[in-house]
């Protein structure tokens, strides 16, 4: 079974792109990223070379909770076959000093504010640009409200 | 280093013009720039044509030279530029350099842009960008911005709708402009939902169009008389990578105003009449701040107080703005400049502001880590 | 006006490279470009990236502020420049103009590109165009060229053939050329016909590669020493429309050829080191004419002669040149450069011209109108 | 009948593109350009304004015989489904000082040579670029050889 193909199998499609994603043991997703051991600086995604002194970074792992900073939902025709419509978010993380941008989950679009509590999950959304479904990271809230 | 004047300038009709292409487009508008600098094709010696939809919408690459060849520059260099949303904007900050080298006279700067074509879909990123393929378009990072800033600020949603109702205002004053029609707060509001909390008029709409400016070294631009303007700034920068981005108070907008005040020797107070980049109503909000006009955080309160609206001690975006002119892309760069102009001048008609000595053209474009890619202001006085 | 230095210069191997990116490309060769002129990417105040296919097979577009962004540029303004296959040399040409401007002390050019995709067709112009409707492609032309070059001139199948020839042994020199393999005239002229007279051979390859290269002031350049590189003559100039077009002697190109020439001060004789756009074997027979190498009608006599090749009197092409190097459109004008640069210090291996002191890099592109959209001409010397 | 219709009937497919070719009443095929009174300047497709003055351009004929300057023969996968091998030239024109690109006849593609007279013909060759076939104007020997 090649990675491609593990993938598949735990996330139910292939992943939108290698790298973003992946589970622990007990079956918790959590980020994926980069770090430069010179200026302790953090990356989303992963990128070969650090953006502030151009080291080369480690792979690491971000985390799958954070705060959200900002939001919003899209409710005009989407891009890649995601939900319409579809709520996405700028997050705080809570294990690396990271603002990333990411999308929210679908069935609660339009339910969040600004400061939630939120956690990260893998699922089938939306495709690849050619129709062909994708695994793509979302946060739902941590906590019911 | 030599100084750069403009001596022409000229924009076409914003809105859907199926019958017209690109090059018919960037034709029109150079030839009335030449009209109005009154000038000749043989007295080019440098072009720069800025397109960004040409290769991706009709396969077409390279295409200044048929605009320029289409107004009988011949043999002279033209080179295209695209740069996002300030392509015609990086284009004049090319052509100013080129007279400040000494390398011409007389430059051309034209953008053009066709986009009213079924097979345009929701602007974004290319295919190999996450934030594209994750669902960041163009009125997604903008919508965030709005959020937060009612967050940190007390915007209110009224606030943001005053900016199109002030745009519409300018717009009805302006033949050229897409949508001219004077609207309210509460209209506004009603309309569809586009990326919470921005309804459909606070998206600037899509458009054919262009706009060229014909740039003069002072040699050239005596001929002009007291019609040439003085370019006093035109800066470019680029956005920046950071972990934590902090997406109201915009690093890379604030620094580049500051950078063309600089240049220019004036402050926000000189400003009598400015250009910005409203492609959303947030960003003419977050413009504001960045050029000074008000206090961080003060620009929905200063909307409504109606200093940048017709009348106003501020006008913002006298020719109705992205939202109400069009965002013809590679156009909007050199349009603004063009508006600003034709105020120094005092040949803006309806909308014209009074006695105005200095403006600016702020413009920005592309998204990259929650900054913009690119970032140009230009000062013009007479 | 201030003179223009080249203080690093660098290019990737050309060739299919389907793991790279065009800005994993552009980044290599840009940050190898940095090291080479031992300057580091705070000290860049303004950045060029030349691209032309990004738009077309990938759908991206402002791809310079992604390239300079993984190579830690930030807030320095950055341009996006096409202008078909000069539009690294035009790229280049807009670098020395910052510096001439004063505008900037390190100004970096890249150009990169990625065409080895199987969704790439004959490379033509747009479907707006005649000619391109009507068959017009990028082998066409220069087809009709050298089918003309032989009725007026006599010039022959063998002395076309040997210009790939010559492209070859160069290339055995280059380890980062594509083709290095050395051929001969039969095994040329036995290939695949791609349009007649022109084999296969004898047509350039296209290739995914990037190539870049440090402009600076003349005090920036001063810390170089003796390895930087005068830019004595940098010309842009465009084809033009005229009713019956000479084919074989190509005005744009004779023309450019002699305004560079009179820039720099120099003639043909005082060059020591060409690199052209061999893009066809006719074509880098047009260009030894118009570089004044030969006389008119006589390229082929001089390549067969041996005048061009390695140990000759006047290389041409010690690179490989498109034919054998390869063609990544927007990174050829700056690869071009990059070499003259290397001969000029004397770090050019196993293909040194002996004693260069001064070289040309020769470029041009697009069909229009049976001539060129555009044509750069840079002189170099130490 | 409107004016798109006629040409598909006459020529079995719409034109590639207009303003191009026509017939005359005689059913002989001729080329259509455009001419500028100012500096007498022919050009060839039609344009509005004349690249050397800017002037208005009028509507001309431009006869239907010329001779060959230049030719070549494509043998690679031709483009917008013209036939594998296709001949092309610049081609002298008769009846106005211009060279001009054009197709040359498939069925004997490769035996043209330069200086040989030609006259225009139209035929459905090729499509649009989307597959739809059009007509096309190309150039075949005047004479028999
Ligand atoms: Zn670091
Ligand atoms: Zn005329």
């Amino acid at each position: 079974m090649t990675a491609a193909r593990v993938l598949d199998h735990v996330f139910g499609a292939p992943p939108i792109a290698g790298g973003l994603f992946d589970v622990d043991a007990s079956g918790a997703p959590f980020l994926m990223g980069g770090h430069c051991d010179q200026c302790d600086r953090y990356v989303f995604p992963y990128s070969e070379s650090c953006p502030a002194c151009l080291s080369g970074m480690k792979h690491v792992r971000l985390g799958g909770e954070g705060v959200i900073y900002s939001h919003t939902t899209v409710r005009t025709k989407p891009p890649y076959g995601l939900p319409q419509p579809y709520s996405v978010a700028f997050i705080d993380l809570n294990d690396a000093p990271l603002r990333i941008f990411a999308l929210l989950d679908h069935s609660m679009a339009g339910g969040f504010r600004i400061g939630d509590r939120v956690k990260l999950k893998v699922g089938v959304i939306g495709h690849d640009g050619e129709g062909d479904p994708r695994a793509r990271g979302y946060f739902t809230l941590k906590d019911s409200r | 280093m030599a100084a750069a004047y403009i001596i022409g300038a000229s924009t076409t009709a914003f809105g859907p013009q199926p019958e017209k292409s690109i090059v018919s487009l960037g034709r029109d508008a150079a030839l009335a720039a030449l009209s109005d600098a009154g000038v000749d094709s043989a007295s080019v010696n440098m072009g720069f044509f800025a397109n960004v939809f040409g290769p991706l919408l009709f396969g077409d690459t390279t295409i200044g030279q048929d605009v320029f060849g289409a107004i009988g520059v011949q043999r002279a260099p033209i080179i295209n530029i695209e740069n996002a949303c300030t392509s015609g904007s990086s284009a004049f900050h090319l052509a100013v350099q080129a007279i400040e080298a000494d390398a011409a006279d007389i430059v051309v700067v034209v953008g053009a842009e066709k986009m009213c074509v079924p097979t345009l879909g929701l602007v974004g990123g290319g295919q190999s960008d996450y934030a594209s393929r994750n669902g960041m378009a163009a009125p997604v990072g903008f919508a965030m911005r709005a959020a937060r800033h009612m967050h940190e600020f007390g915007t209110t949603l009224q606030q943001f709708a005053a900016v199109t109702v002030k745009s519409r205002a300018f717009a009805a004053k302006n033949p050229l402009a897409q949508f001219r029609k004077p609207t309210n707060v509460e209209e506004v509001l009603a309309g569809p939902m586009i990326a919470d909390p921005l309804t459909r008029a606070q998206c600037c709409p899509i458009a054919d169009g262009a706009s060229a400016i014909v740039v003069a070294s002072e040699k050239a631009a005596r001929a002009n008389g007291a019609r040439a303007v003085r370019v006093n700034a035109s800066v470019l920068t680029s956005g920046e990578s950071v972990s934590a981005p902090d997406i109201v108070r915009w690093g890379t907008d604030i620094r580049t105003c500051a950078l063309a005040y600089e240049k220019a020797g004036v402050g926000p107070d000189d400003v009598d009449v400015a250009e910005c980049h409203d492609a959303f109503s947030i960003s003419e909000i977050l413009h504001y701040e960045a050029l000074g006009f008000c206090a961080a955080g003060e620009g929905g309160r200063f909307v409504e107080s109606g200093a940048s609206a017709p009348g106003g001690r501020k006008p913002v975006n006298p020719s109705g703005g992205l939202l109400s002119r069009g965002h013809p892309v590679a156009a909007t760069g050199v349009a603004q400049i063009s508006e600003i102009v034709l105020h120094l001048r005092g040949e803006a008609g309806a909308r014209q502001t009074p006695d105005a000595k200095v403006g600016v053209a702020q413009c920005m474009g592309g998204d990259k880590d929650g900054d913009t890619k690119s970032c140009t202001v230009v000062v013009l006085s007479r």
